[in-house]
């Protein structure tokens, strides 16, 4: 069943072919991501969420001689984020009908593509295939920003995958590393054997071996500069996707790999990440409130928000794991309502410069509502869907020292002198000449912002079924570390059942 | 027979100097041809009379031969100062200098002893293993040969130029 | 109770959506839904105030974060307190909301108008009836944000969008101190709802003396963000940039005084420690004085009446520093109604002069606006605090509560506001309402408001005098005894001194007032010291409050100015330089040695030989080194 | 006759050979400069031939065979050279700098 969840997208690229016109060829796409969509709900009947371990398990011979096989599996974690992805991709295919006019083809093709190997990394459970489909998703997000970007596109792709592969350069020695040590590439294999699988000093090394690549995805703070440039220069729906989804497989990444393999050394390090995070909070912050580019902006407001979610898993307490996870849904839900918008300015206007976009609200007060709203679950207002992340994370840094929490609460403040200025600059002034007679949001472009925005409110008021997801894992990840820091020596692992669907 | 090493070993000399610094192609080729006969005759003193003739015959009749004709055909003429005495030149002189001081130190390092009985240099021995052990380097040397005829043909060939 | 309370919540939500979202066919009856619900939530208010018994109801509806053990649960606190409060927010709306009627007819936003005032007082109920601190700060964000969109209603004015974003992000930094607070109770308690919390408190005080004085210092911090003190009052001047009925609600009546309930609801925990009552004590003292300085030499009505306000806040923190939180609310519910009026009045007189606020520019509209000045009249009076209105019982229970707990500096300066207070209110008075006219454009075209505006305007003045009869007596009076049961009895906090307190005290306030009021109508009517020649003389120091103290100019040249610099110094030197700059410059490096091996084939032919003799050379030398042995 | 002497003059002629390939400009010097350098190598070669070694004389006869092939080759550059540059110098051959 999951592998169908994973490899459908694959398989509905191959009628793109046939079909003729840049609608129809649309339509399609719409409506293949959103059988996907519905499919990968399937996924959530029968999910027991206070299960430890990993659910829809497939396991098949891949390369035995490697010890690699074939293995899947999806836990609350995984699951939230393969929900997510599949959401977005329909929602930003939904909204890049007039976005790309050349080689609209090749564009769905590649859309479906990424998508496939979006949902491997967070369904693998073998590190090696990991590693294959970590790959995978990189070559057709290259594609998407190089071919369907706007004038610096070439060297925003570069940049973008050179950073990335020099993450897995890392990456890949570490698993190579792992893999002689503990004999296996099967993740399960390696949780469920009691005792260290690395000696002491080489898992410090693993560890920040792991931490690099993740770090470049996530991004934390030196590692950063690729993502304003490549969201500046991706299409529309690329940078729904690149902000939503390719952000949070660095945050996963710690969350699977760094924390369950290597409990020792995440205790060790938590203090230097969380500082990272913070950093990376006021950083980006301070970052977006110069800009002059809109995308820009909000690409560095991505900054703003990860280093939050890193702040809240690196805490180790169950608020602020189970904050993070859910602020990673949040961010997906709140930063893609923002590159919709302005993706959208874009396609009217064909600038991202604010000084050129001053003053729509007079003429497209449903956009600017619409904007508002997702402005506003961006900025972390209670009731919105921000807030209850952003609350928990807070809380649970609190609990590790008031000093985190103090300068979380600083990113808070800055979250909204930014936010404000840019919705301030664009929407709430005077409208110029250029921005008079703007064309209001269409029917379709409604139903994109109402999608992102039914979750925004259900998850603000109601976020109790959201929650729920991420319970089993961080209870799993702090007992993780804090059993290993205990035992100094030899961390209990809990016993790992298997269930066959 | 000391004195006749000595004699020819300083003839070969004069011969590579002449070589180096004259200007003129054929009194270059002659200082060749010295060195050439020079160099044959230390051939037969050091016991290997075959190789000695060979060499008189070959080199110097034939290469040096070669050389003039070379030289009258295209009329060469004496190129004034074709000598580089730049940087390169002196750094040719220096290094070349000191690849003779590196292999005489590697020399002292591995002396070569004097052989107890002189190895037979008449051709029979030297027939027996040529076509014995060596036969196939035999072979190969005489496509090398062929090879070389024919592309020397085809390089001189007159084409229709651009 | 919960239908009442959830009805009273949940209708002006109601409004809200239905004019916001589906308001188009009420286009221009947009104000028809917006007042029936606030008329529903009034009447459904009213009903809890006469039901409310002696132990709070505590209602959950459904839980709304689940994590761990934080469990926040969405639910109702009804005590009195939450009764008053509801009372004073939902009668005031609703005469606002008539009053915007007339305001606001004929603004393109007439819409949007209403869905926002009306969300503004879901947010405030919301605020007033949680149950636990986690969902006193949602509402507490959400007035924010109502109080955000209402300052900026007129967004195309720059300076309205400013003083909207200045008032949220002020606002903001308050609210940050207030999360660490919540943090705060819930590493100490376990949990963050009320009962728990006061009921830990109560049963062994002393056992958590460190973590409360935390606490209340990082609640406070929220509450001088959210109600303008010192130093984070800078917006609610800017905030007058709105539309005057939201001024007169927003940043008079309810959203202000939010800081003010939220000390008086957790007394529990201020009474713990005394230190840091008094504290509060000052800061709002020192406010009440430092607004009132600068009210004196404000030329603009509304700018005078936002200062005012922060004084009079600044005199409700006085009372629930010293411990005295029912006089505090006391005031804080007399407040409304006068301030309220004030502000009102000039909304009526800014209509007339078609939005001319400066004083200078006014004069004689006794004869002209009858109704206005007489119910301004009388908002000042009881301002100033004058025996039978409001302003009298309330302030003076106050100066008198620090007077008798021995708090002498504190009350001196109370008494020194009162003066100030009643001097300012009467030269606005002087200016706009008597004497000559100057401005004779202006006054020729003055005229009435209509009934819609004037009805609301005696309404509250009749609350202005009526409403401070309830509370003769001190101790004993109806409005005390109603509120014993929510915030304890009146003496909880022992303090060392206990003077008797005299007729004289009461003699001394009313004397205060008299004098403001005569100082002012020399001055300004009289003109005997004529006030440009006085201001002349005065020289630095009226510049110094002309000016108000240069603070907001402080404020953009240290901490946005820094802020500023900083961000634009690590934009460029930090990600373009260092970082892109090792990046790109490993690039270039990588480059810059190709072309140097590049250049190395020269394409010189006798150079190559060179290479190769060079080359033998270093082979045989590496031949000798390493061969050696064998 | 020992044979380090013999390996001397050898090592004297190969020194001269090369400088006198990289210095001389004309390809025909270079040419000849060449050849003195296979004999040197010959030269060596017979030495070793004295030290007992049979195939040194062997490897003579190799050596000479590919020196002969060798200027075979070098006089038909030679002669295309001066075909085209009608100039035997080398540097007219360099490559200008791109």
């Amino acid at each position: 069943m999951l592998s169908l969840v994973i490899f459908l997208p694959l398989l509905l690229t191959v009628p793109i072919v046939f079909l003729r016109g840049r609608r129809t060829v649309f339509w399609y796409t719409t409506a293949a991501t959103f059988v996907e969509f519905l499919l990968s709900l399937f996924l959530l009947k029968g999910f027991d969420f206070h299960m430890r371990g990993f659910q829809w398990v497939e396991h098949a011979r891949w390369l035995p001689d490697l010890a690699a096989s074939y293995h899947l599996g999806v836990d609350g974690l995984s699951l939230s984020l393969i929900l997510l992805t599949t959401f977005l991709t329909f929602v930003a295919t939904l909204s890049s009908l007039n976005y790309i006019q050349k080689q609209v083809k090749e564009y769905y093709i590649t859309l479906l593509i990424l998508e496939t190997g979006m949902l491997g990394v967070f369904a693998a459970l073998d590190l090696l295939l990991f590693f294959v489909f970590w790959e995978v998703m990189l070559l057709p997000m290259y594609l998407l920003i190089g071919i369907w970007g706007h004038e610096r596109r070439i060297y925003a792709a570069f940049k973008f995958v050179l950073y990335t592969m020099a993450g897995s350069a890392f990456l890949l020695t570490a698993i190579i590393v792992l893999r002689l040590h503990t004999g296996t590439f099967d993740l399960v294999e390696m949780m469920n054997r009691s005792g260290t699988l690395v000696p002491a000093a080489l898992e410090g090394l693993l560890f920040l071996a792991f931490a690099l690549a993740f770090a470049i995805k996530v991004p934390l703070f030196p590692f950063h500069t690729w993502l304003p440039d490549a969201h500046v220069e991706a299409p529309t729906a690329g940078s729904v996707i690149l902000a939503g989804v390719l952000l949070k497989m660095g945050v996963y990444g710690f969350l699977r790999f760094n924390f369950t393999l290597f409990p020792q050394a995440s205790h060790h390090y938590a203090p230097l990440f969380m500082a990272l995070g913070i950093v990376g909070i006021l950083y980006g912050a301070l970052m977006s409130w110069v800009q002059e580019d809109l995308k820009k902006l909000i690409a560095y407001s991505s900054v703003a928000h990860l280093g939050f979610v890193i702040l809240g898993i690196f805490t180790f307490t169950d608020w602020g794991l189970q904050g993070g996870i859910l602020q990673m849904v949040n961010h997906g839900l709140s930063t893609g309502g923002l590159f919709l918008a302005a993706g959208l300015l874009y396609e009217r206007k064909h600038t991202r410069d604010m000084a050129r976009l001053r003053g729509i609200g007079k003429a497209m007060p449903v956009f600017s509502v619409l904007f508002g709203i997702v402005m506003l679950s961006s900025v972390g207002l209670p009731g919105l869907n921000g807030f209850v992340g952003e609350f928990l994370i807070l809380l649970g840094a609190y609990k590790v020292s008031l000093a985190w929490a103090a300068f979380g609460v600083l990113g808070v403040i800055l979250a909204a002198v930014y936010l404000l200025t840019m919705f301030q600059k664009v929407v709430l002034t005077a409208p110029t000449p250029e921005t008079r007679h703007l064309k209001d949001v269409s029917p379709r472009e409604f139903v994109v912002f109402a999608l992102l925005l039914v979750f925004i409110f259900w998850i603000g008021v109601y976020p109790a079924p959201f929650l729920r997801f991420a319970k089993a894992p961080s209870r799993y990840l702090q007992e993780n570390v804090k059993g290993a820091v205990a035992a100094e020596t030899v961390p209990v692992m809990p016993a790992h059942q298997e269930v066959q669907p | 027979m000391i004195y006749f090493f000595w004699l020819f070993a300083l003839l070969a000399l004069i011969g590579a100097l002449g070589v180096l610094l004259e200007t003129h192609p054929v009194r270059g080729a002659l200082y060749l041809l010295l060195a050439f006969l020079s160099i044959g005759f230390l051939y037969i003193l050091a016991g290997a009379p075959f190789l000695g003739f060979v060499q008189i015959i070959v080199y110097a009749g034939a290469v040096v031969v070669l050389f003039l004709v070379a030289i009258a055909v295209m009329s060469l003429r004496r190129i004034p100062d074709d000598r580089d005495l730049g940087p390169r030149g002196f750094l040719a002189l220096v290094f070349a200098g000191a690849f003779f001081l590196v292999m005489l130190a590697l020399l002292r390092h591995a002396p070569v002893p004097a052989a107890p009985t002189p190895t037979p240099g008449a051709p029979q021995p030297l027939a027996e293993a040529l076509f014995r052990q060596y036969l196939i380097p035999f072979e190969i040397v005489s496509v090398l040969l062929l090879v070389a005829i024919v592309g020397a043909i085809v390089l001189v060939r007159r084409r229709p130029g651009p | 109770m919960l239908w009442a309370a959830s009805l009273a919540l949940f209708a002006p939500l109601l409004g809200a959506i239905l004019n916001g979202v589906f308001g188009h066919p009420f286009r221009e009856k947009a104000h028809w839904p917006a007042v029936i619900a606030v008329g529903i939530s009034m009447l459904a208010s009213w009903w809890i105030l006469g039901r409310v018994g002696f132990e709070p109801v505590v209602l959950d509806l459904y839980t709304w974060i689940p994590v761990a053990n934080f469990v926040v649960p969405f639910g109702f606190y009804i005590d009195s307190l939450t009764a008053v409060m509801m009372g004073v927010v939902t009668t005031v709306s609703f005469l606002v909301h008539v009053y915007s009627i007339g305001y606001m007819h004929g603004d393109p936003g007439y819409r949007r108008y209403f869905a926002y005032l009306n969300l503004f007082v879901f947010s405030m109920l919301l605020l007033v009836l949680a149950n636990n601190y986690a969902l006193l700060f949602v509402g507490w964000e959400a007035v924010g944000l109502c109080s955000y969109l209402l300052i900026g209603f007129w967004y195309e004015k720059k300076s309205a969008s400013d003083a909207g974003k200045k008032a949220f992000i002020v606002n903001r930094i308050g609210d940050a101190g207030f999360l660490l607070g919540i943090f705060t109770l819930f590493a100490t308690f376990g949990s963050v709802r009320y009962d728990t919390v006061f009921q830990m408190v109560a049963s062994n005080p002393h056992l958590y003396q460190g973590a409360l004085v935390a606490a209340t210092l990082f609640l406070f911090l929220g509450a001088v963000g959210k109600s303008a003190q010192f130093p984070l009052y800078v917006w609610l001047p800017d905030a007058m940039e709105g539309p005057t009925p939201v001024s007169a609600l927003i940043h008079a009546a309810t959203m202000v005084t939010a800081g003010v309930y939220m000390v008086a609801r957790s007394h529990l925990l201020y009474s713990e420690v005394p230190q840091v009552g008094q504290l509060v004590a000052s800061v709002g003292a020192f406010t009440a004085l430092f607004a009132a300085t600068m009210a004196m030499v404000n030329d603009d009505i509304k700018r005078v009446l936002a200062y005012s306000t922060i004084s009079q806040l600044g005199y409700m923190f006085v009372a629930v520093g010293l411990g005295a939180y029912t006089a505090g609310i006391f005031h804080l519910y007399t407040h409304a109604f006068f301030k309220g009026l004030l502000f009102l009045a000039a909304g009526s007189v800014m209509h007339a002069t078609h939005g001319e606020l400066n004083m200078q520019k006014m004069g004689g509209f006794f004869r002209k606006m009858p109704h206005t000045a007489w119910t301004f009249l009388i908002g000042a009076l009881a301002l100033s605090g004058l025996p039978p209105l409001a302003g009298f019982f309330s302030k003076d229970e106050i100066i008198k509560h620090a007077y008798v707990t021995g708090h002498t500096f504190i009350w001196a300066v109370a008494v020194l506001t009162a003066l100030l207070t009643a001097f300012y209110m009467f030269r606005l008075i002087f200016l706009v309402f008597f004497g000559k006219p100057r401005d004779a454009e202006i006054y020729a075209h003055l005229h009435e408001s209509p009934p819609v505006m004037t009805v609301p305007l005696w309404i509250l003045a009749a609350a202005s005098v009526g409403a401070g009869w309830v509370g003769i007596g001190e101790e004993h009076s109806v409005f005390h005894r109603f509120l014993e049961t929510a915030l304890g009895e009146f003496h909880l906090v022992e303090w060392t001194v206990h003077r008797p307190a005299g007729v004289g005290l009461i003699a001394l306030s009313v004397g205060v007032a008299l004098l403001g009021i005569l100082l002012a109508y020399s001055l300004y009517l009289l003109r005997k010291p004529d006030p440009a020649l006085l201001a002349r003389r005065a020289g630095f120091l009226y510049t110094l409050l002309k000016r108000k103290y240069y603070v907001d100019e402080i404020y953009n040249l240290f901490v946005v100015g820094t802020l500023r610099v900083t961000a634009k110094v690590l934009f460029w030197g930090v990600d373009r330089a260092l970082v892109d700059g090792t990046v790109n410059g490993t690039g270039w490096t990588l480059a810059a040695t190709g072309s140097v091996f590049r250049r190395w084939s020269s394409g010189f032919l006798r150079s190559y030989l060179l290479w190769i003799l060079i080359g033998a050379n270093f082979l045989v030398w590496f031949l000798l080194r390493s061969g050696g042995g064998h | 006759m020992n044979p380090t002497l013999y390996l001397l003059l050898s090592l004297l002629l190969f020194g001269l050979g090369a400088a006198g390939v990289v210095l001389r400009r004309n390809t025909l010097f270079m040419l000849l400069n060449l050849e003195l350098m296979m004999n040197a190598v010959g030269l060596a070669l017979v030495a070793a031939s004295l030290a007992g070694l049979l195939e040194g004389q062997l490897i003579v006869l190799m050596v000479l065979a590919v020196a002969a092939a060798e200027v075979a080759i070098g006089i038909g550059i030679l002669v295309s050279m001066v075909r085209l540059k009608d100039s035997p110098l080398v540097d007219l051959w360099n490559r200008e700098e791109p």
